[in-house]
């Protein structure tokens, strides 16, 4: 168990806080028109890093086994190529159907 | 291996004609090219069967343990071959994936400008057919001019199915709340047989359909049959009695009769007694099989969603006779 | 059959040199990753397809669910000091913070409540359209983790209360950590998809 | 009998396994001959009706897929791997009983639709499932389907869902963490190598089915539109899901065949495997690929050429790693002293057949031209060459190899020779001629066809193909049963086979190893040019082996899964209830249980 050594109350409390100030920043986003035409690239970016920041402090991947990462990362890409491809294949046909 | 060869040649006398559903006798341009990208690719895996069922006959006839002989060298891999054997099956595929790509985008469904449009439905289990151009509709059996491009729209008023005429080319899915294209020119007259090729319930087996692909002015006749009104039987007629009855009877909620009735559940009845199939082209339009269909459909297409219906046996004469008067 | 536990450290050495409780957990939350991608798939695909309202701009309440959002991080962030009190053996605060994960777990849940009732006073319900359907199932199912979650916290809370959970159970509160983090992380994903991404 | 309901040992529970799906397999495989007997003849054969046709082939294939073939692959899982690893038992031996007991009770409920028509006021034989084993939407919807039969499948697949994805993780855990000491990754013999892959595909594969099964519910029980175009939902939705497992699936059916044949090769021709690492990484490289393919099912769903192009090209890909394989298990034989054993005819049978197969999978690969064979006798006969040819062969070569170490007594080589051949010779029958009647344009799942299509005789040779398998699995089973009557008298390496499982006596003791073995090669037992065999171990151990005891809890747990759909079924909200009482308790009790490992 090393954890510990690498990660410690202070290190939870400043995750913490930067958790909070990404949420704020996502509802300010979401809030501003300026940013309406970036939105959802912003959003999935700003998710993306409180996920990350999440699995890998919380859960401490950063310092376990790397082999956790891939036993995590693995399915999680499957997941993400999973919808990605959905996504493709449903908006891809209902142009073709609409269009032509 | 001589099971093989026997069936082999079973195979190549399944060009003969005797087998209506054989996607080996491609008669329109779609089916030829599906006929042709298969035919190729059977071949590469010909070779690639013989080759391979070859070594590995080779190897257990070589290599069969001898008493008193040595202990074999223990080999444990070979990087050159390792590679040789990954690359060689990569070279075939490319031989069989491009042909494939250009088969795909050359038969994804869009006809020339000026095709005759058809739209397909399936129902549970029989088939409606709309000429949205020439405002006609036909049912189980489809008509259709020769040489001549056909773009056809399908889709479903209940589960999927799937549209299935093997000499006329490959089967594409009616799906409801979506609309499916395939495009094909036939190239000779003739009679074409066809079935629903997706799991659709009960009588999936029994959803069969025709395709009659005509000459232009075979086809002109057949269009302005279908234009025309109902025939109006005459005066005295047994196929006027039979109207009788048939407005009487629960035929009216379900099938239409141009005039007659507006049903919408069944199929349009307004020119069945022209029809050489009844039923999804499952039995043929005589006047034994209406008497029994009438009788109890279920019990010939099971699931099938007409009732049996109860009339008196002189009753059935007539509804019969008025039918068949429907050309 | 059971026999005296001379080799009781044979059974402890794993080839990876990890905890097989733990290992198993990262390979069930990978698992757990293609159901909620499965869900949020079939949510992204039915966006836009509903055929009668009300749509997700009428009816999601952005700052509401924000609060939630706020209130599962900080249970994560009450879990991981629960998770370290046990582990330095501080019980007395490893009780506590035991218990603020799992409350802060029900209030999400009494949230997620109030949610689903106000939306279904809206007219939104499981079968009005493909967004309820979706909107529900998906946040539904996040839901029911948390309640297992809260529910197995709670378990702990109490066993730690008997006396019955101490530094040498560190690993099983790591491994609730593991679940209730991971509970968090989906809830993140989903609050971008599903709320701000309208 | 306690000893049998509550025992944790993997070496039980792999029996326990085996027999059970075994069970399934004849049951699925007395489904077949029905389905053969009824197509004998055109225009209605036997005489079976269309509905119970229906209920025939969908609880064929879902008792063969889930039923028999998983399972059968599990029974050697759990009886193998930790004897090759070199482990005293998984890493859960609990939560492994779990497994046993819910696939069995899935099993049973599943089964219990043949008889349970009287409970819904209906015939017996009609309410079994009846939507084809991919269950299709719409047809499953309620409008469609409003009987009990589609709830069967759905509640049935779920609670075998629980089983597998449970194995799943034991397994992973197992193989990666349990193995003896010096037993590294690629030290690991190709079946439990292939398991491992195969378990990584439960665990990623089954919770996709696992949701499309709770959306199917969701519009069946409360009047969702998921897959109802009425309400806006699309059918095609659920085609994705289920194939996104649906063909993972397939290659959890086949990788630990080809791995059961990965070790049956170089036993019988005493040669290592060639190209070991080769062999491993294309297996690997398979079951990557195989998330990738899952739209060549929906060829004629009409994707548009993009995603057709992409899906076959993906496709056909797979071709390359397998025949990789293929290649690797021909140059194994090549040079060796091949011992012809019932278990090597078995293995080359996979290879020979599983080629047929390979290829009839390739000209399906190729979009355009499986328009023509989708859902016709020619896919029948791509999956039968796939399944039968492939799968259980390699599964029988399996039964052979290690029936002796599991349960200390040799089959018969003469009996199993005629069950071989005869195995061979009906599989060819059966389904070569259906390559035929499909593309002379005969669908599949109709229990009736026109005589004028000219497919009968085709379809006689597959009846009398599929009788001669039933005979031929007949004398199997007699094969099997008459070892019960005879003494455990086999070596402990009958094969002279190089794995640690041939280390140990046949039957193993229960805790397997006297003293858990260092490995230093990737074939313990034999002498290779830079190792010597392992020395034996010592007769009896050293010092006491701690066995944990039987557990209660796990078959316990198992029951509440069959009680919640029970009760989903019947529509009564208490047993669901009830059911989940029984789950909670159960959880709560084994996990406090004191249960020393
Ligand atoms: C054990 C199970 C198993 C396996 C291993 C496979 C393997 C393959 N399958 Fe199969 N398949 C099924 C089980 C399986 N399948 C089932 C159950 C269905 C039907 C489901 C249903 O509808 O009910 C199905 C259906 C199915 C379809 C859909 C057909 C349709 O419904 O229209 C397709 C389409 O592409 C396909 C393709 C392939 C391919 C390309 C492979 C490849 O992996 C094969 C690769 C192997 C070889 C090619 C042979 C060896 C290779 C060489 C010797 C190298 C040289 C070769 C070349 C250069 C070609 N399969
Ligand atoms: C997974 C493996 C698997 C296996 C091993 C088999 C084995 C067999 N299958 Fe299977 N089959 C499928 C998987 C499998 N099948 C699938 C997935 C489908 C698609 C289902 C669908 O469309 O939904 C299918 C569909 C299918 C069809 C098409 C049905 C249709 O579309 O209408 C046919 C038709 O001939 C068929 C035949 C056979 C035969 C003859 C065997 C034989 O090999 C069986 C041999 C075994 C035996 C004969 C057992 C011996 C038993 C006895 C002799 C009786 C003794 C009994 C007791 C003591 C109780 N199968
Ligand atoms: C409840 C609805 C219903 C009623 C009432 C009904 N039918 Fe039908 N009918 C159908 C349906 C549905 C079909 C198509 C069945 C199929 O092929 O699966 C059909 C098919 C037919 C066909 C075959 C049509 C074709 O082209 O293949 C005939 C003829 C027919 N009905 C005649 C009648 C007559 C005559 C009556 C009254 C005495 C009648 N039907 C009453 C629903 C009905
Ligand atoms: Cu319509 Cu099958
Ligand atoms: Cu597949």
């Amino acid at each position: 168990m090393s954890e510990q050594a690498h990660a410690t109350t202070g290190t939870y409390l400043r995750v913490a806080l930067i958790l909070v100030m990404i949420t704020l920043i996502e509802v300010g986003v979401f809030y501003v028109p300026a940013f309406q035409g970036v939105l959802v690239p912003v959003l999935l970016v700003l998710s993306a890093v409180k996920f990350a920041l999440v699995v890998m402090f919380y859960m401490h991947l950063k310092f376990d086994n790397r082999f956790f990462t891939f036993l995590f990362g693995g399915p999680l890409l499957l997941a993400l190529a999973v919808i990605v491809s959905l996504l493709f294949i449903f908006y891809g046909t209902v142009r073709l159907r609409t269009g032509t | 291996m001589r099971l093989v060869l026997a069936l082999l040649l079973l195979f190549l006398t399944a060009c003969s004609g005797q087998f209506p559903q054989s996607v080996f006798a491609p008669r329109s341009d779609f089916s030829t090219e599906l006929a042709g990208l298969f035919t190729n690719i059977f071949w590469w895996a010909v070779a690639v069967f013989v080759f391979v069922e070859m070594l590995l006959l080779i190897a257990i006839a070589r290599f069969r343990a001898r008493p008193g002989a040595a202990h074999p060298k223990p080999v444990h891999g070979h990087t050159a071959l390792e590679i040789g054997w990954t690359l060689a099956p990569a070279l075939i595929l490319v031989f069989i994936a491009v042909p494939t790509m250009r088969a795909i985008f050359a038969t994804s469904g869009h006809a020339p400008e000026g095709a005759l449009r058809v739209e397909v439905i399936g129902h549970q289990w029989w088939w409606e057919y709309r000429y949205p151009t020439l405002n006609i509709s036909a049912y189980n059996e489809l008509h259709l001019p020769v040489r001549t491009a056909i773009q056809v729209d399908m889709t479903s008023a209940d589960v999927i199915h799937s549209f299935w005429v093997p000499r006329l080319g490959g089967k594409r899915d009616l799906i409801q709340g979506r609309t499916n294209r395939i495009a094909f020119r036939a190239d000779s007259t003739g009679e074409y047989w066809g079935q629903c090729a997706e799991f659709c319930g009960a009588s999936h087996a029994n959803m069969r359909l025709r395709v009659f692909v005509e000459s232009d002015s075979a086809f002109q006749r057949w269009v302005d049959q279908q234009r025309a009104a109902p025939a109006t039987p005459a005066k005295g007629s047994p196929a006027e009695a039979g109207e009788r009855v048939f407005r009487r009877s629960a035929c009216i909620g379900c099938h239409t009769i141009a005039g007659v009735a507006q049903g919408k559940v069944g199929p349009d009845l307004s020119h069945v007694g022209g029809r050489a199939t009844i039923a999804g082209a499952l039995f043929p339009n005589t006047t034994e099989t209406l008497h029994r269909w009438i009788l109890n459909a279920p019990s010939l297409k099971p699931g099938a969603s007409m009732p049996p219906q109860n009339v008196s046996p002189q009753d059935l004469d007539a509804l019969v006779a008025y039918l068949q008067s429907l050309k | 059959m059971t026999h005296g536990s001379t080799h009781a450290h044979e059974a402890h050495r794993t080839s990876m040199g990890v905890d097989s409780r733990k290992m198993a957990f990262w390979a069930f939350i990978g698992s757990e990753c293609l159901l909620f991608g499965s869900l949020i798939a079939t949510y992204l695909v039915y966006k836009g397809r509903s055929l009668v309202g009300p749509y997700p701009h009428e009816i999601l309440n952005i700052p509401f669910t924000s609060f939630s959002t706020f209130d599962l991080l900080m249970s994560s962030l009450a879990m991981v000091l629960a998770l370290a009190a046990v582990q330095r053996g501080d019980m007395k605060r490893g009780k506590l913070w035991l218990l603020i994960t799992a409350l802060l777990g029900l209030v999400f849940l009494g949230g997620q409540f109030w949610e689903f009732s106000h939306f279904v006073h809206e007219g939104l319900g499981l079968t009005t359209n493909l967004f309820g359907s979706t909107f529900y199932v998906l946040t539904g199912t996040h839901g029911a983790h948390v309640t297992v979650g809260v529910i197995w916290l709670l378990t702990l809370w109490i066993q730690a209360l008997r006396g019955k959970l101490g530094p040498g159970n560190a690993l099983t509160v790591e491994i609730t950590g593991l679940y209730w983090h991971f509970v968090d992380v989906v809830w993140i994903v989903i609050f971008t998809v599903v709320y701000l991404i309208q | 009998m306690k000893r049998w309901l509550t025992t944790t040992d993997h070496k039980r529970i792999g029996l326990l396994y085996f027999w059970t799906a075994f069970g399934f397999f004849l049951i699925g495989g007395l489904e077949a001959l029905i389905i053969r007997a009824q197509l004998v003849r055109p225009d209605g054969g036997l005489g079976v009706s269309a509905e119970t046709f229906n209920q025939l082939f969908t609880m064929h294939g879902t008792t063969m897929v889930f039923l028999a073939l998983m399972p059968l692959s599990a029974a050697f899982f759990n009886f193998i791997i930790p004897l090759q690893i070199g482990a005293r038992d998984v890493a859960f031996p609990r939560l492994n009983a779990f497994s046993y007991w819910v696939f069995l009770l899935g099993g049973l409920f599943l089964n219990a639709s043949f008889i349970a028509g009287p409970l819904f006021g209906a015939d017996r034989l009609s309410v079994a499932p009846d939507a084809g084993w991919f269950g299709y939407a719409n047809l499953t919807s309620r409008q469609f389907s409003p009987g009990p039969n589609v709830d069967f499948w759905l509640l049935g697949l779920q609670i075998l869902g629980i089983a597998s994805l449970a194995a799943g993780f034991n397994f992973v855990v197992t193989i990666l963490n349990m193995r003896a000491p010096g037993m590294r990754m690629l030290r690991l013999p190709v079946f439990t190598w292939m398991t491992l892959v195969t378990q990584f595909l439960v665990i990623t594969a089954f919770p996709v089915i696992t949701v499309a099964l709770v959306l199917l519910m969701f519009d069946r029980f409360f009047g969702t539109h998921f897959f109802l175009p009425s309400g806006g939902g699309d059918p095609i939705l659920w085609q994705h899901l289920f194939w996104m497992f649906g063909h993972p699936e397939v290659y959890i059916l086949i990788l630990p065949a080809m791995g059961i044949v990965s070790e049956v090769l170089p036993t019988f021709s005493k040669k290592p495997l060639f190209g070991y690492t080769v062999v491993v990484y294309s297996g690997v490289v398979i079951a990557f690929l195989g998330w990738s393919v899952w739209s060549h099912h929906m060829f004629s769903t009409g994707l548009g050429p993009i995603a057709d192009s992409v899906f076959a090209g993906t496709t056909m890909l797979i071709a390359i790693p397998t025949g990789v394989k293929i290649f690797n298990w021909i140059a194994t034989l090549w040079g060796g002293q091949i011992r012809f054993t019932t278990s090597l005819l078995f293995a080359v049978g996979f290879i020979a057949m599983f080629i047929i197969g390979g290829l009839s999978g390739v000209t399906h690969a190729s979009a355009p031209s499986d328009l023509q064979q989708t859902d016709t006798y020619y896919v029948v006969a791509h999956i039968h060459y796939v399944l039968f040819g492939g799968t259980i062969l390699g599964l029988f070569a399996g039964i052979y190899y290690w029936w002796p170490k599991m349960t200390g007594r040799l089959l018969s080589e003469s009996l199993g020779k005629v069950h071989f051949w005869l195995t061979l010779i009906g599989m060819n029958l059966a389904f070569f001629p259906m390559h035929f009647s499909g593309l002379l344009g005969m669908p599949r799942r109709i229990y009736t066809y026109s005589a004028d299509l000219g497919v009968a005789r085709f379809n006689q040779l597959s009846t009398v193909g599929a009788f001669l398998i039933g005979i031929a699995t007949l004398i199997f089973f007699w094969n099997l049963l008459r070892t019960r009557w005879r003494p455990a008298n086999a070596p402990a390496n009958p094969w002279d086979g190089a794995t640690l499982e041939w280390a140990i006596p046949s039957p193993p003791p229960v805790y397997n190893f006297t003293v858990i073995p260092t490995v230093t090669s990737r074939l313990p037992l034999w002498q290779t040019e830079r190792h010597p065999p392992m020395t034996p171990l010592p007769d009896r151990p050293p010092a006491p082996i701690h066995v944990p005891g039987g557990s209660w809890w796990p078959m316990i747990t198992a029951f509440g899964l069959p009680i919640i759909a029970i009760g989903a079924l019947a529509h009564l909200i208490p047993i669901v209830l009830a059911g989940a009482g029984v789950v909670i308790v159960g959880i709560y009790r084994w996990a406090y249980e004191p249960f020393e490992m």
